[in-house]
């Protein structure tokens, strides 16, 4: 299994390289490797059929309980085989429509790395696995929207859906933890079992809502749906298998995978209904109010999305086993719708449908698949879409609650579908118009054959369900429910209810078809809302993000050193009074007043000697008064080393403040007169501020002064100075011996300093000045 | 034989850098010497790191001196892999820095500068003494002043003024918070301090304050919210390569450093200190990553999210769980790898380019492709998609902070990761998928001319970024090794007492 | 004396962070020279203190005896200065050059490395 | 505390009161010279102190600071007027 | 000057010898100073036997030092007298003394002397080093009494000593 | 600055400064000193002298070693006429000086090389230690004594490199900063 | 034993007598830096006494410790100060004039009329060929 995986992985990045070698025929290896994914994973049919699940595991992280396991049931392979197959109809499909651009081998590899991760979520075992693969198709979905490069909406689209989908990924991957947390494993095949300890949880409530928003925004719901149709701006080999029959669906496979689970409550229901439904509506509501082809597609699929959420919110088995045939049906023939499109779009190069009229006689191939792929879609025996029309009309009125809501919900939608069925597969090719649109040029076998054969399988299975389909769905349907499924697929009820509400609703979507002008001139009506859908509000966010940061940083970013310093000291004294007050730190006083009487005459005067000399300082212009100054006040701190017995220190004090007024000396001569800059508040700022911090470090001082200090350090130097390291200078003994290391990293820091100021004054990039 | 591996990831390179010094001049010679010398470490740093790995913590005492009254070193698995991990970003580096740099720079000790970075790096990784390790970041901090400043161009010292000012600031407090240390408990050895705060009785306290100094003199250095306005300011300054050595090494060692004191020594009072880190480091990561977004070049994107990215590491440190502290070491080694890949890359650009602009930019998706995949794995890296590194270290800090209850924490994380997404996008939208804005210049042209220019030297260049690029891959792809290296290097963060007999008992 | 000296540094790192805080470059190495100072200050008083007992062995003893300074926070002081030195001798030259350069001397100029938008010309780098 | 070192310690202070004029006499200035000679003279007394206070603690050890301030104050005079002469050029 | 650096390491030698053999702390420095002007004393004389110069110059060499240090003196406690004076009363003048030294030595020495003296002060030496200026606090309106005195005093004895 | 007296004056005193700086480091283990404060006494000199002539003047004097080159003969090792160059320089030097087939040359110490061995002299005393697998920086004394230094051993020369490394590392600065 | 104690009562005394004298000096040099009025006055009154104070009392310091060390130090500093105290006078001195530091009115010029002219003409003639 992991072979397969990899083998994809490395194809995908093969991609370019074999382009270069093979040209055009690059698209065969391309679609060989989806081919024998397909029949690979179709040899697991047996076993699966029979009842089996297949766990393989491979270690990956162990430490961390992620693992790369692929877990093998019913529903798990109706997926994988829907990607891996209708992936084999894209590649070659791919190839015809994006014959000769430069970077079709680039195209292959995000494509082919899309499939294999789309196989790995539908396959996964392990629900981090699943989530590692989830994230692989938000990727790579984002590289083929933004494939049109050039293009700033491809661009924009291609981040709108990375943003949506990512968002929703990190959501996804917080209710995954969560979910974790619950049932103490990531093992999917565990955690099925763990339904009970799951939905009681404390964290399931926020677990369920982050896992749904993660599968709402990959599965296009309202109101993350918006990112679908701008992400037409792919090319449409990219619409029809990533937006319509598979990555689109990986929100609803995480759902039913999910459902035994997380399913069955409250909450599940409603939230999915609501979600599911609104979607439905708002999806076809909008899909007539287009006038691109893809557009329209796009917002059915969106519509086609909410059903199948509705159904798995219904949750029952009838409502599950219509979500698995809708699926199917939907994937048929919307992928080959999308392919039409694209077909029109390639030989016409336009998508409004207002341009588009008798394209039948140009490109008949593509014109009967359309054709049946309508058929299919507005639910006209014997397509496969019918049944799934019949199923979902059965389940909703079947459902325990809300049933006239949820019926008129698919009733609507399945009008629309059928309206838009009848612009694509009658519209376009077959109403007589005077002058037809004219074609560009002719199509290759590579861009007709693929709908051809997708549009044919959806007549297939629509007559002959029974052998064909219900077997894996049974087998899918019970990895949903948990027991096991006998139901039947088949294309002739008899007459029923359901059979005239299809009936109904092919009639109703001719008269939406009718009217549609109509219908689309009070549209415009709405355009009101649109202002405050959620795209707009996509938009608004990221202006505002983009608008905020930008003052934000201004205001924290502004250049200004002091300001830095300022909030750092602020901080520290901050955090210090923080600790004092938390810690219950008090200087005892008393001490210290007994102290205060120990000090030596000369100490006080050193003392009052160098205040004013920081005053001094602070107030003087000249700059080698300053330095002076700062020089008298360092022999001042020198002679405090001497007067408590540090006379190395002392001595190195003096040199270096020597060292440092030959520095200035030799440097800063002609450095001008400073000038007082900044007004008087902003010095009172500062001063306090300064004054503050030197008052925080006296009472630290102070603070640490009040307890004892034992030194083992102290007197360990003290005896063993001289008898072991051969030194009766203590000081110098440390410094050479007892702690040479840190001698080593000091003069390493000179050296550098030399060699910096070196540079620093003899090398010079900028000629401009 | 501990006793040099011990001492070798510090010898090598300060002899390189001394050797360099001999032929100060000599240009050939010193990057032989330091092709030697890199190659060397890298070596050394392995073993040492496998050394740790199977013998546990290793210690050798300075001058032979007992544990408390000499200088320790100290390798534990925390240390040998930010030893490893400079040794590897080191090779990327000199190895971009051979042609990637002008020759003028490198005349001047660009070299042996880098050299006694990684000694600087070095050192503070593997002391165990607590004024050793002022000493260290001393040396790597003066270090990243010259490079920093080397060259002089405007942008360059308008950025180190600010870097050393405040830096400066920043090692004073540190200092300031070793003096407390030392006037309350008498001793610098860590190993010894940790066992004399977890005996003090009186004085938690006054412990926890002289903490406040190492919190905020380290987090100065690691750049955290409110202390990192150095960092944006300065990081993108410097000629590319420098950059991406000290904005991929430089703040993690402070966050190392953090890490360790925040482990071994001020385990008290972590009612105070652990909340305050926990805001912190969410301020921090919203911080970098709006400001990230705000940037419109290349260089300033990536700086901004080094700060957001050091909000990551230091949640784990907030949040205190093994798990979570195994994340911030798996990320802060993941951030190291792939920050100084991206700005590798990012010199590529301007090399090929001319320019770090964004609106400058263009059209590197077309003639550049392996750059471009490059760059879309470090990127993506960085913003955390599996199965790209950056993911496991999210991962195990998600986990750990849900598992403690931080939720606010997490989902903040997350939503700054979206955001990390965002300006990482705005970067490829900008400098790769967009049309080259100079019309008068085709991408063939430029191709051409880059062909004619110097070709073999791009080659060069891309050489170190594919090195960093598999190197993110492995640890992304096969995490395994790294993610339980790091769960083994937490536990021995968390249980002191294998550090404290490590050095006291030998 | 126990008060005497935390006061002063008190004093100088008050005095240190206010010419740090001073926009004028010349103030702002001043600055960090005395908060340097300051620090040392305080690694010295941190440690105990001592009235004139030096940290040497004194004549033909073989072991120190009490009372002695303590020779930790001298060392330790001494490896700080040393470094300080450098430090500072390098932001000195760095300001000379930055005033050189930029020929202003107030710090509120440099404010442009931070810009979203830098003023500085895209090429002065490699 | 014997008379001896109640000479040491006035002697001691008066230095230090030295000190304190030196400092009046380089913040009245008025020239920069003038302030170097009171440099000068306060590093005298500098070592005047460190003298005399090595006789007072008996620790012979202290006067190595002198000796070396002795040189050093040297420098320090010698780079002002360095300083100023390059001043005027 | 090479013979009596040479002289004044030997007798160090010998005078540090001398105690590294017994024990070099528990001695008063009276004999250290003894032994160390007995070796020098000796030397002194051993010069006899070949270089004369030398001989000559050294107790001349001794006697200058100690006119320097009384003049030193005794100008100190004249200013000392004048600055706790309510009102000084001195007369300041800058002197251009001419100059019969010729090599660099000996001028420098010269104004050396000038400057070690109390109350005068060695301002500059002209190009043609001709002429150094002096100035002095002293002087009663007769500024070539004043130069000869600096002549006269020290410039005398310099000259006898370096040539 | 160059004003007679004091050129004279420094003349004198270098010497005496770098002597003192000997004596300050040799003694730093047993009194106040050591390898730091005596570094830099013995730059001092020279910073006088890099402030009364300026630096190259000082770098020519004190800083350059000037010696005698000859054009190697056919068939002569390199070894063989780097040894007769060194041992003609060292001994014959006024032959030399008059023979025509020798150039004069000259070779500048960098401070950089002065930093540089001070370095790899503090560096390397240390070293010897791990070779007999003790850990570096383990002194190994000698067990005699000398007059004024005390022991010998290891810790005596890192402080000679330390010393090296400061005058190494002041000379440079200075001479630098003066060139400006 | 009464030999012994006498003599370190007398090191002590002629110690402390030394040191007060120079002490004395140190202090008079310090007031006369306050009260003379001009730069070059002071320049010439103070630094001296300041010197001899100094070597007072480090002549009462070797006196007093008595020790051979001890007396080389006092030696070597007292040498150092009275070398380079009047190197140091002389040259900021000299820097003072050339940076026209002006005399007290009461000096007496005369002699120094001509270099004071040629110092300035010099300075002019340097202005001069700047400006060219
Ligand atoms: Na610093
Ligand atoms: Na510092």
């Amino acid at each position: 299994m992991l072979i397969v995986i990899l083998a994809g992985v490395l194809l995908a990045f093969l991609a370019p390289l074999l382009y270069r070698w093979l040209g055009r025929y690059v698209s065969i290896p391309m679609a060989l490797y989806p081919l024998s994914a397909f029949v690979f994973l179709a040899s697991y049919l047996p076993q699966v059929l029979s009842g089996e699940t297949i766990n393989v595991v491979y270690r990956w992280a162990p430490a961390l309980n992620i693992n790369l396991h692929f877990y093998i049931d019913g529903l798990s392979l109706f997926f994988a085989l829907l990607v891996t197959g209708f992936g084999t109809l894209i590649m070659i499909y791919a190839g015809g429509y994006l014959k000769g651009d430069p970077l079709l081998g680039r195209f292959y590899l995000y494509l082919t790395l899309f499939m294999v991760a789309m196989a790995g979520v539908v396959l996964s075992g392990n629900i981090f696995c699943l989530f590692v693969f989830w994230e692989l198709t938000s990727l790579s979905s984002y590289l083929l929207i933004g494939y049109k490069h050039n293009k700033q909406e491809s661009r924009d689209a291609a981040l709108q859906a990375l943003m949506v989908t990512g968002a929703g990924g990190m959501a996804l991957m917080a209710g995954l933890l969560l979910l974790g947390m619950a049932g103490e494993t990531y093992t999917l095949s565990d955690l099925l079992h763990k339904r009970e300890l799951v939905t009681s949880h404390d964290l399931y409530l926020p677990l369920l809502v982050l896992i749904l928003i993660g599968a709402f925004t990959k599965s296009a719901q309202f109101p993350f749906h918006f990112w679908l149709p701008n992400a037409m701006a792919a090319p449409t080999p990219v619409s029809a298998y990533l937006h319509s029959a598979t990555m689109v669906k990986a929100g609803i496979y995480l759902l039913a995978r999910l459902t035994p689970v997380l399913g069955g409550t409250e909450v599940w229901h409603y939230s999915l209904m609501t979600a599911g439904g609104i979607t439905t509506l708002l999806g076809a509501l909008l899909a007539i109010q287009h006038t691109d082809l893809k557009a329209i597609l796009a917002y059915t699929t969106i519509s086609a999305l909410g059903i199948l959420v509705t159904m798995t919110g219904i949750g029952s088995a009838p409502a599950l086993q219509a979500m698995l045939v809708f699926l199917l049906a939907h994937a048929l023939y919307k992928g080959t719708l999308f392919l039409v499109a694209g077909n029109v779009d390639h030989a016409t190069g336009t998508r409004e449908i207002g341009q588009l009229q008798g394209l039948g006689k140009g490109m008949k191939t593509t014109a009967v698949a359309a054709m049946l792929a309508a058929m299919s879609m507005a639910g006209v025996l014997p397509f496969f879409g019918f049944i799934g029309k019949e199923l979902l009309y059965e389940a909703a009125l079947g459902a325990t609650a809300f049933k006239a809501v949820l019926f008129a919900v698919s009733f609507f939608s399945g009008m629309v579908f059928a309206a838009v069925a009848l612009v694509l597969g009658y519209q376009l090719f077959w109403r007589r118009k005077a002058r037809p649109t004219p074609l560009r040029h002719s199509l290759s076998p590579a861009l007709f054959w693929p709908p051809l054969i997708l549009a044919s399988t959806g007549l297939v299975f629509g007559l002959f369900p029974a052998p064909l389909v219900t077997p894996v769905l049974r087998r899918a349907a019970e990895a949903m429910l948990g027991v096991e499924q006998l139901f039947e697929l088949a294309l002739w009820h008899g007459f029923t209810l359901v059979l005239g509400l299809s009936l109904l609703t092919l009639l109703m979507g001719y008269v939406v078809y009718r009217y549609s002008k109509r219908l689309l001139s009070y549209s415009s009506r709405f355009n009101i809302l649109y202002k405050l859908g959620p795209d707009r509000v996509y938009g608004l966010a990221i202006k505002g993000l983009l608008l905020g940061s930008t003052s934000l940083t201004r205001i924290i970013q502004n250049g200004y050193l002091r300001v830095y310093i300022t909030v750092m000291i602020i901080t520290l004294i901050g955090l210090l009074v923080l600790v004092k007050n938390q810690s219950q730190l008090e200087l005892d006083l008393s001490q210290s007043t007994v102290t205060i009487m120990d000090v030596r005459l000369y100490e006080v005067v050193l003392f009052i000697l160098i205040l004013p000399a920081l005053l001094f300082l602070i107030r003087v212009r000249s700059r080698l008064t300053s330095i002076a100054i700062l020089g008298m006040i360092g022999y001042s701190g020198a002679l405090y080393f001497v007067l408590f017995g540090a006379p190395d220190v002392a001595a190195t004090q003096l040199l270096i403040e020597t060292m440092t007024v030959v520095v200035f000396v030799l440097v800063l001569h002609k450095l001008p007169q400073f000038r007082f800059v900044g007004s008087r508040f902003q010095r009172i700022r500062y001063m306090i501020v300064s004054v503050l911090f030197g008052a925080m470090m006296t009472y630290v001082t102070l603070l640490v002064k009040q307890y004892p200090l034992v030194s083992g350090l102290k007197t360990f130097y003290g005896e063993n100075s001289y008898l072991l390291g051969h030194g009766r200078n203590i000081v110098n003994v440390i410094l050479v011996d007892f702690r040479a290391l840190d001698t080593l990293g000091e003069t390493t820091v000179l050296g550098v300093a030399a060699i910096g100021i070196y540079a620093m004054l003899k090398l010079r990039m900028d000629k401009d000045h | 034989m501990q006793h040099l591996i011990l001492v070798l990831p510090l010898l090598i390179p300060l002899y390189g850098a001394i050797l360099c010094l001999f032929f100060w001049r000599k240009l050939g010679v010193q990057r032989v010497i330091g092709v030697a010398t890199q190659l060397s470490l890298c070596a050394a740093s392995a073993y040492l790191l496998s050394e740790t790995d199977q013998a546990g913590i290793l210690t050798t005492h300075i001058g032979n001196w007992e544990a408390p009254f000499g200088i320790t070193l100290v390798a534990d698995l925390f240390s040998s892999l930010m030893v490893v991990a400079s040794a590897v970003v080191g090779i990327a580096v000199f190895v971009f820095s051979l042609r990637g740099l002008s020759n003028a720079r490198l005349l001047y000790g660009y070299y042996p500068l880098l050299l006694l970075l990684q000694m600087g790096v070095n050192g503070v990784c593997l002391t165990g003494d607590l004024f050793n390790l002022y000493v260290w970041f001393e040396v790597l901090l003066i270090c990243c002043f010259v490079l920093i400043a080397l060259g002089g161009s405007k942008p360059q010292l308008e950025g180190s003024i600010k870097y050393v000012t405040i830096n400066f600031l920043a090692s004073s407090f540190l200092l300031i918070g070793i003096g407390m240390v030392y006037g309350i408990l008498g001793s610098l050895n860590m190993a010894e301090l940790a066992v004399l705060i977890r005996a003090a009785e009186d004085n938690h306290g006054l412990i926890t304050l002289a903490s406040v100094f190492f919190l905020i003199g380290l987090g100065i250095k690691s750049a955290i919210f409110p202390l990192f306005f150095w960092l944006p300011a300065s990081y993108h300054t410097p000629p590319i390569a420098i950059s991406a050595f000290i904005a991929g090494l430089i703040t993690k060692v402070g966050l190392y450093t953090l890490i360790r004191l925040f482990t071994l020594l001020f385990v008290l009072n972590q009612d105070i200190v652990l909340p305050l880190l926990l805001v912190a480091s969410g301020l921090t990561m919203v911080v970098g990553v709006l400001g990230a977004a705000a940037q419109v070049d290349f260089r300033k994107i990536l700086s901004f999210h080094i700060v957001s990215q050091i909000g990551y590491m230091l949640m784990g440190l907030a949040i205190f769980t093994p798990l979570a502290i195994a994340g911030s070491i798996y990320f802060i080694i993941h951030n190291i790898l792939v920050k100084t890949c991206l700005f590798l890359i990012s010199g590529v650009v301007y090399r090929t380019n001319g320019s770090f602009t964004l609106k400058n930019l263009g059209g590197v998706y077309l003639f550049q492709p392996l750059l471009a995949a490059m760059f879309v794995i470090a990127a993506f890296s960085l913003a955390g998609i599996p199965p790209l590194s950056g993911f496991w270290g999210k991962f195990m800090l998600a986990k750990a902070g849900l598992e403690v209850g931080q939720f606010g924490l997490v989902a903040t994380s997350l939503s700054v990761s979206i955001l990390t997404i965002f300006s990482m996008t705005k970067i490829w939208n900008e400098v790769f998928w967009k049309k080259r804005p100079r019309t008068d210049v085709t991408a063939d042209a430029a191709m051409a001319e880059i062909n004619v220019a110097d070709k073999p030297v791009i080659r060069l260049l891309h050489l170190p970024v594919l090195f960093l690029v598999l190197a993110i891959l492995f640890i992304g792809l096969y995490a395994e090794p790294l993610v339980s290296l790091a769960f083994r290097a937490s536990e021995q963060l968390l249980n002191s007492e294998i550090y404290i007999n490590a050095v006291l008992l030998k | 004396m126990d008060i005497l000296l935390p006061v002063l540094v008190g004093f100088l790192f008050a005095a240190g962070l206010y010419l740090i805080l001073h926009r004028h470059f010349f103030k702002l190495i001043i600055g960090m020279m005395l908060f340097g100072l300051a620090t040392n200050m305080f690694l010295f008083v941190i440690g105990r203190l001592t009235r004139g007992n030096t940290a040497i062995i004194a004549g033909t003893d073989q072991v120190a005896s009490e009372p002695f300074a303590d020779p930790v926070p001298q060392a330790l002081l001494l490896t700080a200065i040393v470094i300080g030195f450098g430090v500072q001798a390098f932001a000195i030259v760095l300001i000379k050059r930055v005033y050189q350069v930029f020929g202003t001397n107030d710090l509120d100029d440099l404010d442009k490395t931070d810009r979203i938008h830098e003023k500085y010309p895209d090429k002065a780098s490699e | 505390m014997n008379l001896f070192s109640v000479t040491l310690i006035i002697a001691i202070g008066t230095l230090s009161i030295c000190l304190v004029l030196t400092a009046i006499r380089f913040a009245i200035g008025p020239t920069l010279p003038d302030r170097i000679s009171a440099f000068d003279l306060f590093v005298a007394n500098v070592i005047g102190i460190i003298a005399i206070y090595t006789e007072l603690t008996g620790n012979a050890d202290f006067i190595d600071v002198a000796i070396i301030l002795s040189l050093f104050g040297f420098l320090g005079s010698i780079s002002f007027a360095y300083f100023l002469m390059k001043r005027i050029r | 000057m090479k013979t009596f650096l040479i002289h004044t390491v030997i007798s160090f030698v010998v005078a540090y010898q001398f105690f590294q053999r017994t024990d070099w702390l528990s001695y008063h420095a009276r004999s250290a100073g003894g032994i160390f002007m007995l070796a020098f004393a000796v030397l002194w004389i051993t010069t006899l036997l070949y270089n004369r110069a030398y001989f000559r110059k050294m107790p001349k060499a001794i006697f200058f030092i100690l006119y320097i240090l009384k003049e030193i003196f005794v100008a100190n406690l004249r200013i000392a007298y004048d600055i706790l004076k309510p009102r000084y009363a001195i007369n300041p003048a800058v002197l251009a003394v001419p100059l019969d030294a010729k090599d660099d030595l000996s001028i420098t020495l010269l104004a050396c002397v000038v400057a070690l003296t109390p109350g005068s002060i060695a301002l500059d030496v002209r190009q043609d080093r001709r002429v150094l200026y002096v100035h002095m606090l002293y002087i009663d309106d007769d500024l070539d009494k004043a130069k000869h005195q600096i002549k006269h005093g020290f410039e005398r004895r310099i000259l006898e000593l370096t040539t | 600055m160059k004003t007679l007296i004091l050129a004279v004056a420094i003349r004198i005193f270098i010497p005496i400064f770098v002597f003192f700086s000997l004596y300050i480091l040799i003694r730093g283990h047993n009194h106040p000193g050591g390898g730091f404060i005596g570094g830099l006494i013995c730059a001092i000199g020279f910073i006088f002298h890099t402030m009364t002539h300026g630096p190259k003047e000082t770098s020519n004097t004190f800083f350059t070693v000037r010696y005698y080159r000859l054009t190697p003969e056919r068939g002569q090792g390199f070894l063989l006429h780097k040894l007769i160059i060194l041992y003609k320089n060292l001994f014959r030097k006024e032959e030399v000086r008059t023979g025509s087939e020798w150039h004069k040359r000259q070779f500048r110490i960098d401070p950089i090389f002065i930093i540089a061995s001070g370095l790899f002299l503090a560096t390397t005393s240390g070293v010897f230690s791990l070779l007999a697998n003790q850990p570096y920086m383990t002194g190994v004394w000698a067990d005699y004594y000398l007059p004024i230094i005390g022991k010998p051993g290891t810790p005596i020369l890192f402080d000679l490199g330390v010393y090296l490394l400061v005058l190494g590392v002041v000379l440079k600065i200075t001479f630098i900063m003066a060139e400006e | 034993m009464l030999n012994n104690l006498d003599s370190f009562l007398l090191k002590e005394t002629i110690s402390s007598v030394f040191i007060l004298v120079g002490v004395a000096f140190m202090l008079i040099a310090t007031i006369g830096l306050l009260r003379f009025p001009d730069f070059y006055i002071r320049m010439s009154a103070i630094t001296k006494g300041s010197t001899l104070g100094l070597g007072l009392i480090l002549a009462g310091l070797g006196i007093y410790f008595d020790h051979p060390a001890m007396l080389l130090k006092v030696v070597a500093i007292i040498s150092f100060t009275f070398m380079t105290a009047p190197v140091a006078a002389h040259v900021l001195s000299r820097t003072a004039v050339q940076n026209k530091i002006p005399f007290w009115n009461k000096t007496n010029l005369t002699d120094f009329q001509s270099y004071l002219k040629k110092e300035h003409r010099s300075e002019k003639k340097v202005d001069e060929e700047r400006a060219k």
